[in-house]
């Protein structure tokens, strides 16, 4: 008999005058939130039929955003800030996600078992691998390094993706990586040691996810934006509700190939709407300090909380 | 039938090179200029972004580097592909066992393959140029042995009944027929080496010049952007001077047969 | 019956290296699993409906990007191949065009076209043209001096000598670029599905990386890789058909 | 097709093909002229430039300098009158054609009812003795078949002017004999105007209406030679006459004179 | 080379090409056999299997039946002893070598002095007439030089069995004359043996000590002939001998036999 793993994740027939809208997010656990709130309608009440589309990264959502193709994209915070700087016309209108301010984090950098790397400072001199240069993850590793009394100009980062970083490691090709969830997990389970979870040693809670769209779409269609950010409120709101953790896992085994068990653990964000300026302006500082940015990104013109 | 004297050949030769390049950059100035696009920066734009990324010392971190990982990865292509099919060509047995798996390899995206590559041979330049290999073998080796296969009968004959021994056979015979389809097969390889080296750059590395291109393109500095896919095409006339000369001399006899060189 | 015999026992050797690799411990079988489990996992997928729907999308982008790039290069490759001016003028641009990497130009297509199919379509047309186009130039010029003169002097039409005297000429490069290209094409359908998310195959390979799940990672190259051999397939019977006359097709009928 | 003034005119011919090893002076000065309806048959030695004349006059070659023109105007390019048998007869073929399709082919911009081509081709396969190859591809051929296809493709097209090059070379005497007389009776009834090169000096003298003796490379004219034969001519009895004998001996000291020249030695016959 | 037993043995040869549209019956049932140091000359119709039976000979393409022997062993593939001129001599030649460079070719394996190899390639050079052409590539020469080329590889490779395809199609007749003395000479001097299609009649018999008339397609021997002339021919007496005019209509008789048989239908002589 055929099977059709498709079949569930149908979206309910939109009814009449929906508005459509189109949302840029990547394929992640972290969109649980966002695949759950649809499902759950919130986004139907709000008069609108969201569409999601997975982009990866900024570097394909943000062209798509300026050219009208999307309305809306979830993606990290150096994404905006660099179109920022080139005055790209983006706007960050809420949080999405972000990390844990302590507990266990929604990141790490972990070393293999066999580097003998305990601490952040012995990080230099190392290879490191981060999913891409120049963004969150080197700027708080290297703040971290510097804050345990290493040299972070020491750390030699190489780029990974998340999902290669354990076999590398593995492999000796680098000494410790930076990865998400599940990876961490699975790392750990392993016997490698979590070095340093950089965001919350350096800054804690910061936005790991935001919701940003174009500023003309902000200007010629307020209201849009508008009944989306209520939307997107209510529904981060929803998903920071223990009494829908089952919907959240349920969503992302709808959305992703994680294996059961894994669904089911993964270590999921905090998720909430308002967003925290100053630790996103203190982000940027750290990132002018460590020469990945040259400039600050215009924090008024980019930040417009809804 | 061209011009007699130098100057004026000369002149005319830059004329039909510049030419089309000169009318494309004036149609994109205009094109950017009026266009509101962030995203299409001017060509003066790019021309100034080229002088300040590409002069300077990134080219000896970034750009040589690459250079010769690409020079590596063209010279073992050539090899391999090559000598793979001539034995592929001219073995119809081998042909028979190793086709079905070399089309199954040659289907693999090769951002599939970078990660298997990485476990096998770390993250090395050796590695890159593996990448490289990987992607430009195909045209070179399908071109040889279509043209080791595609060898005149009555030229194989005349080999045969002189008794020219195996290896003569090869450097006489079997190697200048296929010439001209391994050229053809060169010249393919050539871009998409480059092609395949900014690709294996911009996975698993932090520097060369495909990791600059997709940094600049990740931090939308446009601008840079196109100036590195602007130097990328430099590259790419460079490499085609290089090969033409190259050509002129290996099909010599094929230029002055076909009267291309004439007509 | 022989030579399917011969590409088994090829793909056969290539099989038992695979699994060796794993099993002697060069690599761990997590990152690069077992053969034996990814054509389980391969069985599994077969059944699922959504596969087989990933699937035409793929192959969709594919053949529709092929074809595009195969009607404009064959015409732009004879029109250059044929008038001397026109090459020698587009030479320069030809050349600087040829090397940028499709993968660059992602952003771009999605910057005119959005996240959709049609971005992906731009970014396999680019690619796989520059393979056809070159095989066509080289394919025209290879036309005999002799039969080119049989030709001009039976006064043979502009069109007629295209028809009758240089595709023929042309069409073992063709054939070869054509083949080229479809692996390429395949290959961009399936890498701009993986960057630019619209959904396909490569979408599912990009899945299946996040998520670390090696098996069903490599069971998707595995089908790409097979797409491939199938592709090529087809194109060996077209080539037999249709070159039928040449010798690389005649020689394979010696005893 | 003006009566009064020749159909070819060649003036002062000159040919040099220009190589990357030096220019090769393949035709020095030539002049002649042909009328409408003759049989002018070209022979002399080898490599002397009978070749690069040939082309020259079907306008698929450029003269270095020099006038050739066809009924009154310079040949730029090549004529739809005119049907050119190569000696390279086996790469003029298309392998990818059947024998059938290579004759029918420059028929096909010609506006003949598919019945009047069809009878056309077949005619023309059967006039050279090879009905039977018709759906054959020319690399299935012999040497002397393949040639008679490229015969058969020429007299198919219906050319005003038809130019062969050494056209029997590959085709044994019996078949060569009945050819002969298959030329012979296209120039007399069609009146088709004929250029034909040819080594066999017998032949030139039984075909044509004249022979043009040509020097070694650099080539001249080296003899004009009107054949005062009886138009009606005949494999036995023509071939039997004293004056044939007399012709063929002056066309034989002709080139024999020619080839001796003092420009290009004959060859050595020893072989160390 | 033991003396006794033939060099050449063919036993009810029978070869048959298989094609797509159909097979194709080439060689029917051919017999004869061939002494140490003799010229045979073949002659028959166009198409009528000559090449196809001296590739046979050569090795280059398996019989489908029948018995080639060489020396007494069976010929599986070709023979260092021996050199092959084809009938296709523009595409036996190498377009990428120069003239020298293709007729030094075979030579390279000989395990020759530097100066040797010079010499024996000069002097076949020479001996085709060509020495001037020999830095220029075959595509630059004329179709009778490229054959005198090809022919000046197979002198020069200095072969036991000389197999050569209608050698002299292409070149006048002053230059064949001079050639078929060179062949005579080798046969005569060095012992050469030589297999020789031709189809100039009056060729075949003032070359051959043997002529071997074959009918049309499927062939057969049709006749063997032995050309009782003195060995010492000249190309003025030999031809005037009245024995040389019998002999010559006796093939001629025979050829036109082989051709007008019943099995396929010479050319006719009208065109619609
Ligand atoms: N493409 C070429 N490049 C250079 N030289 C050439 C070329 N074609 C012919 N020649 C030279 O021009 C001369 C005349 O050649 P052509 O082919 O006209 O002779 P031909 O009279 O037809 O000889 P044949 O009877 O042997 O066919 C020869 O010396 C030849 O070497
Ligand atoms: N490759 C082939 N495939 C099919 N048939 C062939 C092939 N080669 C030759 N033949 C056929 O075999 C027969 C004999 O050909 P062959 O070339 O031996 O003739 P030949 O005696 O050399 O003729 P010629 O004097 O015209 O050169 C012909 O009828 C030809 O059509
Ligand atoms: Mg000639
Ligand atoms: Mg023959």
């Amino acid at each position: 008999g055929c099977t059709d793993s498709d079949a569930t994740t149908g979206s309910p027939a939109a009814s009449g005058d929906l508005r459509k809208v189109r949302v840029a997010a990547l394929p992640i656990s972290e969109t649980a939130a966002l695949w759950g709130g649809i499902k759950a309608g919130i986004f139907r009440k709000q008069g609108l039929d969201v569409e999601v589309s997975p982009a990866q990264g900024g570097a394909q959502a943000i062209p798509a955003l300026i050219n009208g193709d999307i309305d809306f994209a979830i993606g990290q915070p150096f994404g905006p800030f660099r179109a920022d700087l080139q005055n790209l016309g983006v706007v960050i209108v809420g949080n999405y996600a972000s990390s844990y301010a302590d507990g266990d984090d929604i990141n790490a950098v972990v070393a293999s078992a066999k580097s003998g790397i305990t601490r952040p400072a012995q990080l230099a001199g190392r290879k490191v691998s981060v999913n891409s240069l120049g963004a969150a993850g080197d700027v708080t590793i290297m703040a971290a390094v510097e804050k345990d009394g290493g040299d972070p100009a020491k750390v030699e980062f190489v780029e990974v993706a998340f999902p290669d970083a354990p076999a590398q490691l593995a492999a000796g090709n680098i000494d410790a990586a930076w990865v998400t969830e599940p990876f961490i997990t699975q790392l750990r389970g392993r016997g490698d040691r979590v070095v340093v979870e950089p965001y919350q040693a350096t800054i804690p809670g910061l936005a790991t996810l935001t919701t940003i769209t174009s500023a003309k779409l902000k200007d010629s269609d307020a209201a849009l934006v508008t009944k989306f950010s209520a939307a997107m409120k209510e529904t981060l709101t929803w998903a920071g509700d223990p009494a829908n953790e089952a919907s959240l896992r349920q969503a992302i085994k709808d959305n992703l190939k994680l294996p059961e068990p894994v669904a089911d653990s993964v270590r999921l964000p905090a998720f909430g709407w308002q967003l925290d300026r100053a630790g996103l302006e203190q982000l940027a500082t750290l990132a002018r300090k460590y020469r990945v940015l040259d400039r600050q990104p215009d924090f008024d013109r980019l930040i417009q909380q809804q | 039938m061209t011009a007699r004297r130098p100057a004026l050949r000369i002149a005319a030769n830059l004329l039909f090179a510049l030419g089309l390049p000169a009318v494309a950059v004036v149609l994109w100035g205009v094109w950017s200029a009026r266009s509101d696009n962030r995203f299409l920066a001017g060509p003066l734009a790019v021309l100034d972004a080229f002088r300040r990324t590409w002069i300077g010392p990134a080219f000896v971190d970034d750009v040589l580097p690459s250079l010769l990982r690409l020079a590596l990865g063209i010279a073992g292509s050539i090899v391999l592909g090559v000598a793979a099919g001539i034995a592929i060509g001219s073995l119809r047995r081998l042909r028979e066992t190793l086709g079905p798996l070399l089309e199954f390899f040659r289907a693999i995206p090769p951002p599939v393959l970078i990660p298997v590559a990485m476990l096998l041979l770390g993250i090395t330049g050796t590695m890159k140029v593996v990448v490289i290999m990987s992607g430009a073998i195909w045209p070179i080796l399908l071109n040889t042995i279509d043209g080791v296969r595609a060898t005149d009968s009555v030229m194989l004959e005349t080999a045969d009944s002189y008794r020219i021994p195996r290896w003569e056979r090869l450097r006489f015979v079997v190697l200048p027929a296929a010439a001209p389809r391994i050229m053809t097969g060169v010249r393919q390889a050539l871009s998409v080496a480059l092609i395949l080296m900014v690709i294996s750059e911009m996975f698993a590395s932090s520097s060369g010049l495909g990791y600059r291109i997709a940094y600049f393109q990740r931090n939308y500095l446009i601008a840079e952007m196109w100036s590195g896919i602007l130097l990328l095409g430099l590259i790419g006339i460079l490499l085609a001077v290089l090969f033409g000369l190259v050509e002129r001399r290996v099909l010599r006899w094929y230029q002055g047969m076909k009267e291309i060189t004439r007509a | 019956m022989r030579k399917v015999l011969l590409g088994a026992t090829g793909l056969l050797g290539f099989l038992v290296v695979w699994h060796l690799i794993p099993a002697t411990g060069l690599v761990d079988p997590q990152y690069l699993p077992y053969p034996t489990d990814v054509a389980a996992r391969l069985l599994q997928e077969f059944r699922d409906l959504a596969f087989w729907r990933r699937l035409r999308l793929t192959m969709t982008a594919w053949a529709l990007g092929l074809a595009l790039a195969t009607l404009a290069a064959v015409v732009l490759g004879t029109a250059v191949g044929l008038v001397p001016f026109l090459r020698r003028a587009t030479h320069t641009t030809v050349e600087f065009l040829r090397p940028v990497p499709s993968v660059a130009l992602i952003p771009l297509a999605v910057l005119m076209f959005g996240l959709q199919l049609r971005a992906a379509l731009v970014i396999v047309v680019y690619a796989a043209f520059w393979q056809v186009f070159v095989q066509v130039i080289y394919g025209v010029a290879d036309v005999d001096t002799v039969a080119r003169d049989t030709a001009r002097s039976f006064g043979l039409t502009r069109r007629e000598r295209l028809r009758y005297l240089v595709l023929p000429t042309a069409l073992p490069y063709l054939m070869t670029g054509v083949r080229l290209a479809a692996a390429v094409a395949l290959i961009l359908a399936v890498t701009a599905e993986m960057v630019i998310g619209n959904p396909g195959l490569g979408r599912s390979i990009e899945l299946s990386r996040s998520a670390g799940d090696a098996v069903g990672l490599y069971g998707l190259v595995v089908v790409t890789g097979l797409l491939g051999l199938l592709v090529n397939l087809v194109f060996r019977l077209v080539e037999r058909r249709s070159l039928a006359w040449h010798q690389s097709v005649r020689s394979e009928e010696l005893p | 097709m003006p009566d009064g003034s020749p159909l070819l005119r060649v003036e002062h011919l000159r040919k040099v093909y220009a190589s990357a090893t030096g220019d090769v002076e393949a035709v020095a000065d030539l002049s002649f002229t042909m009328d409408h309806g003759e049989l002018v048959c070209i022979v002399g030695p080898s490599g002397c430039g009978k070749t690069t004349l040939l082309k020259c006059l079907a306008g698929l070659l450029r003269p270095t300098s020099g006038v050739v023109e066809m009924d009154g105007s310079p040949v730029t390019g090549p004529s739809p009158a005119m049907a050119v048998v190569f000696q390279e007869y086996g790469r003029s073929l298309y392998p990818w054609l059947t024998v059938r399709g290579n004759v029918e082919l420059p028929l096909r911009h010609q506006k003949l009812s598919r019945a009047v081509r069809d009878r056309t081709v077949s005619d023309a396969l059967e006039a050279v003795g090879l009905p039977h190859a018709a759906r054959s591809h020319p690399w299935q051929l012999s040497g002397g078949m393949q040639q008679r296809v490229a015969i058969a493709r020429a007299i198919a097209y219906r050319p005003e002017v038809l130019i062969m090059d050494e056209p029997f070379a590959a085709v044994d005497a019996q078949t060569r004999a009945d050819l002969e007389d298959l030329v012979r009776e296209l120039h007399l009834t069609r009146g088709i105007s004929t250029v034909f090169v040819t080594h066999d000096i017998d032949e030139s003298v039984y075909l044509g209406r004249r022979v043009l003796v040509l020097s070694h490379a650099p080539t001249r004219v080296r003899e004009d030679l009107v054949i005062d034969l009886p138009p009606e001519r005949d494999q036995l009895t023509t071939r039997a006459l004293p004056r044939f004998t007399e012709l063929r001996t002056r066309v034989y000291e002709q080139i024999q004179r020619a080839k001796r020249g003092p420009a290009e030695a004959g060859p050595a016959i020893s072989v160390g």
